[in-house]
């Protein structure tokens, strides 16, 4: 009676529907489980799509993926409260197609990326909860347990792309639960304007967008960042700020994301917005350090759930998509050497790992978070100074740039010693190196 | 600033499972007498704890966002039983 | 648009069918249970009179029901709300409302003496009746309408409604069909005054039915009253109490002023919750969809759950200590208290008010 | 004992927004959802078919997409699903609507005897309650609507006995198959669907009718050539006003207060005093 498959996916998400394309592909008999109405209904992000792990798998994507804009700009914009400095990167070297980047809406992506899963011949099913491992008598993962009746399926391998939380994994004992310094905390708002309006105030033209990080006073001193962007006709707005800083603050999530918004360089892009929709979210920026073991007899993690995402350059999705097209390569080379899904083989999936970009680019930044969690003179201190230097040097009141320049020298040694400021060039230059 | 969460998570759209509340304090005297931040009554970004005067911790789930920050700040105790609500359930999000 | 505004360009001109030319009249079914006619009926007097006035053509009542003075009755009483005629048919089949007969009698009716407008209550009878009518007749039928006018250009009925869950507002109009139907939500129109020296004629018709012919029997007729089981959704005055009750004890303060006004108790998720007060009776997103003439929400601070079950309400009124409370963003008077205090005044002062006004009447 | 249930995929109007400012609707990120009204219809079929057993199609009429909300039907326990779309139905109103709903049952008659259909009350999206007594008048079914509950059915005798709401109470009705009852909401509760039934519901070859299949041989009665009715004008209802008047008094009393709040809401709303005094 019991349905059994060659592989279960467990999630709807980047690194699900990934690997379940690839498995599916493949002439897999795969499932995929989606605890949603419809894949998408569970999932946040900013959002911005990394052309390059999609391309991997479906080339052709952007004949019909609803892609809200192509961004041609980035902004950094460091607050204080009152004011911003910033830098503006924009080129047409971004306008020119295949375009790299684009902001997406999850909601609508992931159903489409789903439809490709379909097709490519394995089963979603929605609306499902998986609640528990199937194990063996020798404790092999054999299959999964749904919160539904006659809900035992088995299959050979069980990849958990089940999101930040894994509470799947965390059950089965494969990791123990999230510390609070790994996991950010983001909010964010779904603000409609029509498409003409958000062109004329990011000075864009149609289907080209506008990414705009923020750093400073918004986060409040906790590490963390917002972010700001464009969608065909829609703005997407959010903050995020470690856990473990929020552990220790008194201001809720919302009101500092009301704050952000409220900032006299941000209300403005905002205005007559109809907001729509209000998430949270959690976003593992544990790095490279954090990573928990990914695979075992019968299981693999893929995605967020195997805190795959850097921080630093605010990538996930493409490191998602990537682990679970790794992963599923991995089931498929071993399906084909008719190899049993055991620990040992599936250790290929980590070596595969290695060799990517993936691995590569968090043990780069491993030190990263930590210098961060150490040191929070950067979301504080910095952010004030240099928003008074910009000023101090702008203002003109008769006083000469030589002394405006002094004046600003010493107000950065007043705030943090003159070793304090090489340290943190240092610490900074270190952990990008 | 008064924020009231309650209009944002007007916009959004759920199906509660009434019966099935998906998130439970595990010992509600640990909230109210042994726990000092009682940090969910802040951290929580759709407002499912509350303080009351009594300094009872009140938890009503129906708003929520399934993020997880309630169960993981909740270093201390561990006094949140945090599962994902049954399949269908819960928040439903139309953009994400 | 203004109504000076010039008529949009490209109107198509309407011409009635000329065989059509025949209905004339607006119609009105005078809805009645266990001896009582529902109050939309005269509500829908008093507007149909407005129609047949801007139309001018004669208004009349319907009628069916069982032989008797109380059935006669009716017919007097829409006179008195604004009927120059009343369409009658007296027949025991028709005793209590069942959709076969009451269809036949209506259709009869209607092919008989050919009205151009049928108006009735968008209550279960009505709605239930109208659908059979409007496909036996195979004409167009406006349901649930909030606004009734007439098309100066074509005197055809403009009939207004809202639509997806009342985000929207239509206007629909029916063209070469008669008789021209619509159901009206109650307690949308005015009620008009009852003038007893007002007279009218009867038209009598048979029935032409036996009750062997008729397959559906009504058992019982079980009165709301009788029933344990709060009737929350269909409820005109509810009275609620949130989480600022404090205490289970001062919930009696709720059953208290429900019991003066007549009304429901409700309450908000917490506190069903908590247990003061039965699942039955929760409000709002988990609960019921309540849609009453008055509801009255004491301590309650207007979470999203409980607003979406509440908010259509005709008038809320809202009582609670926190001046900030988002009740008060949408609730339709706001007093800033204690409710232990103002429940207890408000139960006075409405008893008071209401020993006057039986003494008056 | 065969039932078929009709069902329809709708807007879930409950996220469809008015802007505050420029009171404009908001139609982004709206789902289409099953009418709940009809799941009650369906959860109750499910109930009948588990105590006398039999079979259960569940129908519906829309676009391609609504294909979804057959394989939801599906996965609660029906037995089989038929999507009927055609551009010739569109822009149907009820009129219309129930001449080809009424046309899809007769050619599933013509396989299969239907005993009973189901629907909901009414949708959310056109909230007019009257296709489902149109479609029992078409068929000749004897019409139960809105039902709050199904006392009893006796399949020997074809006899169904249900409590229908009426004004004030309850009508308990008598009547002998085959029907058609409209469901009344909150009577029960849909079942959460088994796994075998969601993977049967994934599976599930689909039936897909056109308006030949669904034998219509009228073109005048369907679509938006057989409406009666037509929209003339759609326009957002003005919006309440924001904020709630707060009833302020000198002496701060409860008392005072009170009798403010009484004198202004009978002004503004003569309705409440009426409904009062005729209670009393």
């Amino acid at each position: 009676m019991s349905e059994k498959f060659d592989a279960i996916v467990v999630g709807a998400g980047p690194s699900g529907n990934t690997a379940a394309y690839t498995l599916a592909k493949s002439g897999l008999n795969v499932l995929q489980l989606e605890r949603g109405e419809t894949p998408g209904t569970k999932n946040v992000q900013g959002a911005i799509l990394y052309s390059d792990a999609l391309e991997r798998i479906i080339p052709d994507f952007r004949d019909d993926a609803p892609l809200e804009r192509h961004l041609i700009e980035q902004r950094m914009w460091v607050l204080d409260d009152e004011s911003f400095v910033g830098s503006h990167y924009r080129s047409e070297g971004f306008n020119q197609p295949p375009y790299n980047r684009y902001t997406i809406i999850r909601a609508a992506f992931d159903k489409w990326f789903s439809e490709k899963v379909r097709q490519a011949g394995a089963l979603v099913i929605c609306e499902t909860t998986v609640t528990d491992l199937l194990r063996d008598d020798k404790n092999r993962v054999v299959g999964v347990q749904v919160d539904r009746e006659g809900g035992s399926i088995y299959a050979d391998v069980v990849i958990l792309a089940d999101g930040v939380n894994s509470l799947l994994a965390k059950k089965a004992g494969f990791h123990a639960e999230l510390d609070p310094t790994h996991v950010g905390l983001a909010v964010k708002e779904m603000h409609f304007l029509p498409e003409e309006t958000i062109e004329q105030r990011f000075n864009v033209g149609e289907d080209e967008g506008v990414v705009i990080e923020l750093f400073g006073k918004v986060t409040q001193g906790m590490m963390g960042t917002g972010f700001l962007y464009t969608n065909k006709e829609s703005l997407s707005i959010g903050v995020g700020c470690m856990l473990s800083d929020f552990k220790t603050q008194k201001i809720s999530p919302y009101a500092l994301l009301e704050n952000m918004k409220n900032h006299p360089s941000i209300k403005p892009l905002l205005a007559d917005g109809e907001m729509k929709e209000y998430t949270a979210h959690l976003i593992p920026e544990g790095g490279y350090k954090a990573i928990p073991r990914i695979a075992g007899d019968g299981w693999m993690i893929v995605g967020d759930a195997g805190m795959f995402v850097n921080a630093v350059h605010r990538e996930g999705s493409n490191l998602a998509m990537t682990t679970g097209r790794l992963a599923a390569e991995t089931v498929v080379a071993l399906m084909q050497e008719s190899k049993p899904m055991t620990e040992a083989n599936l250790a290929a999936y980590r070596n595969r790992l290695d060799d990517s970009f993936v691995m590569k680019d968090l043990k780069k930044y491993k030190e990263m978070p930590e210098i961060f969690h150490r040191n929070n003179q950067f979301f504080t201190t910095y952010p004030e100074l240099i928003n008074r230097s910009a000023h101090t040097m702008l203002k003109v009141d008769g006083v000469d740039k030589k002394t405006k320049e002094r004046e600003i020298f010493s107000s950065f040694t007043h705030k943090r010693s003159l070793f304090g400021l090489m340290g943190d060039a240092y610490k900074l230059w270190r952990a990008f190196r | 600033m008064n924020v009231k969460v309650e209009e944002k998570l007007f916009q959004n759209r759920y199906r509660v499972d009434t019966d099935h509340p998906h998130v439970n304090i595990r010992n509600p005297d640990v909230c109210e007498y042994e726990c000092k931040t009682q940090q969910c009554t802040v951290c929580c970004p759709a407002g499912c704890y509350t303080r009351e005067g009594s300094g009872k911790v009140v938890l009503i789930a129906d708003g929520c966002l399934e993020c997880g920050t309630c169960r993981i700040i909740c270093t201390d105790y561990r006094n949140v039983d945090w599962e994902y609500p049954r399949g269908g359930y819960g928040i439903l999000f139309k953009f994400g | 648009m203004s109504e000076t505004a010039p008529a949009r360009k490209g109107k198509r001109k309407f011409e009635l069918d000329p065989r059509l030319a025949g209905y004339k009249g607006v119609w009105v079914f005078i809805e009645h249970e266990r001896g009582r006619v529902h109050p939309v009926s005269w509500e829908l007097l008093g507007e149909g009179r407005k129609l047949a006035d801007m139309l001018g053509v004669a208004l009349s009542g319907v009628v069916l029901g069982e032989p008797g003075a109380t059935t006669r009755n009716f017919c007097e009483e829409a006179f008195y709300h604004g009927a120059d005629r009343c369409y009658l048919i007296e027949d025991d089949i028709l005793k209590d409302y069942r959709n076969e007969p009451f269809t036949k009698g209506m259709t009869d009716l209607v092919n008989a003496h050919q009205p151009e407008i049928l108006l009735l209550g968008a209550t279960t009878q009505g709605r239930d009746l109208a659908g059979s009518v409007a496909t036996t007749l195979q004409t167009g039928l406006t349901a649930d309408c909030t606004g009734l006018t007439i098309d100066p250009d074509n005197r055809s009925l403009a009939a207004t409604r809202p639509t997806f869950g009342g985000s929207l507002l239509c206007t629909i109009v029916t063209l070469n069909y008669r008789p021209q139907m619509a159901t009206v939500r109650p307690r949308v129109m005015a009620m008009p005054a009852r003038d007893e020296s007002r007279r009218g004629a009867i038209v009598e018709h048979p029935l032409n039915m036996v009750e062997a012919n008729i397959i559906t029997k009504v058992l019982e007729y079980i009165p709301d009253a009788m029933q344990d089981k709060p009737q929350l959704p269909f409820a005109d005055i509810i009275v609620s109490g949130g989480r600022g009750m404090k205490k289970p004890e001062n919930f009696q303060l709720i059953w208290d002023l429900a019991q003066v006004l007549g009304a429901e108790v409700g309450a908000s998720r917490p506190v069903v919750q908590a247990g003061w007060a039965d699942l039955e009776r929760q409000v709002g997103q988990s609960g019921k969809t309540v849609r009453p003439k008055l509801y009255i929400a004491a301590g309650i601070s207007g979470a999203i759950q409980h607003r979406v079950g509440m908010e259509a309400s005709d008038c809320i009124v809202a009582i609670n200590n926190d001046p900030n409370a988002p009740i008060f963003d949408f609730a339709t008077f706001g007093i800033v208290g204690n409710a232990m205090h103002i429940l207890p005044a408000l139960t006075e002062t409405f008893r008071q008010q209401l020993a006057t006004t039986k003494i008056a009447s | 004992m065969h039932i078929v249930v009709c069902i329809k995929q709708v807007p879930d109007s409950a996220q469809i927004r008015v802007h505050p400012v420029t009171n404009t609707i908001m139609r982004q990120g709206v789902p289409a959802i099953i009418n709940p009204y009809d799941l009650f219809a369906l959860e109750e079929a499910l109930r009948l078919k588990d105590k006398f057993g039999g079979t259960i199609t569940v129908i519906t009429m829309g676009p391609p997409q609504a294909e979804a909300a057959l394989r939801k039907a599906l996965s609660f326990g029906a037995d089989d699903a038929i999507l009927v779309t055609d551009r010739a139905f569109a822009g149907a109103d009820t009129l219309a609507t129930s001449c080809a709903l009424a046309s899809v049952i007769r050619q599933i008659q013509n396989n299969m005897p239907v005993d009973m259909v189901f629907t909901g009350k009414q949708t959310i999206d056109g909230d007019t309650a009257q296709v489902g007594p149109g479609v029992a008048k078409r068929l000749g079914l004897q019409l139960l609507s809105y039902v709050s509950r199904i006392a009893a059915v006796d399949v020997e005798q074809r006899e169904i006995v249900v409590q229908r709401r009426a004004e004030g109470g309850v009508q308990v009705l008598k009547t002998a198959l085959p029907c058609l009852v409209t469901m009344l909401e909150g009577t029960n509760e849909m079942r959460f669907a088994t796994m075998p039934n969601m993977f049967r519901a994934a599976r599930h070859p689909l039936k897909v009718w056109d308006k030949d299949a669904a034998g219509i041989e009228d073109m005048t009665k369907i679509g938006l050539k057989g409406s009666p009715t037509v929209v003339s004008k759609v326009f957002a209802p003005t919006p309440k006003s924001a904020r709630a008047e707060i009833i302020a008094v000198e002496s701060g009393e409860p008392k005072d207060m009170a009798v403010t709040l009484l004198a202004k809401m009978f002004t503004r709303f003569p309705q409440i005093e009426k409904q009062l005094t005729q209670q009393a």
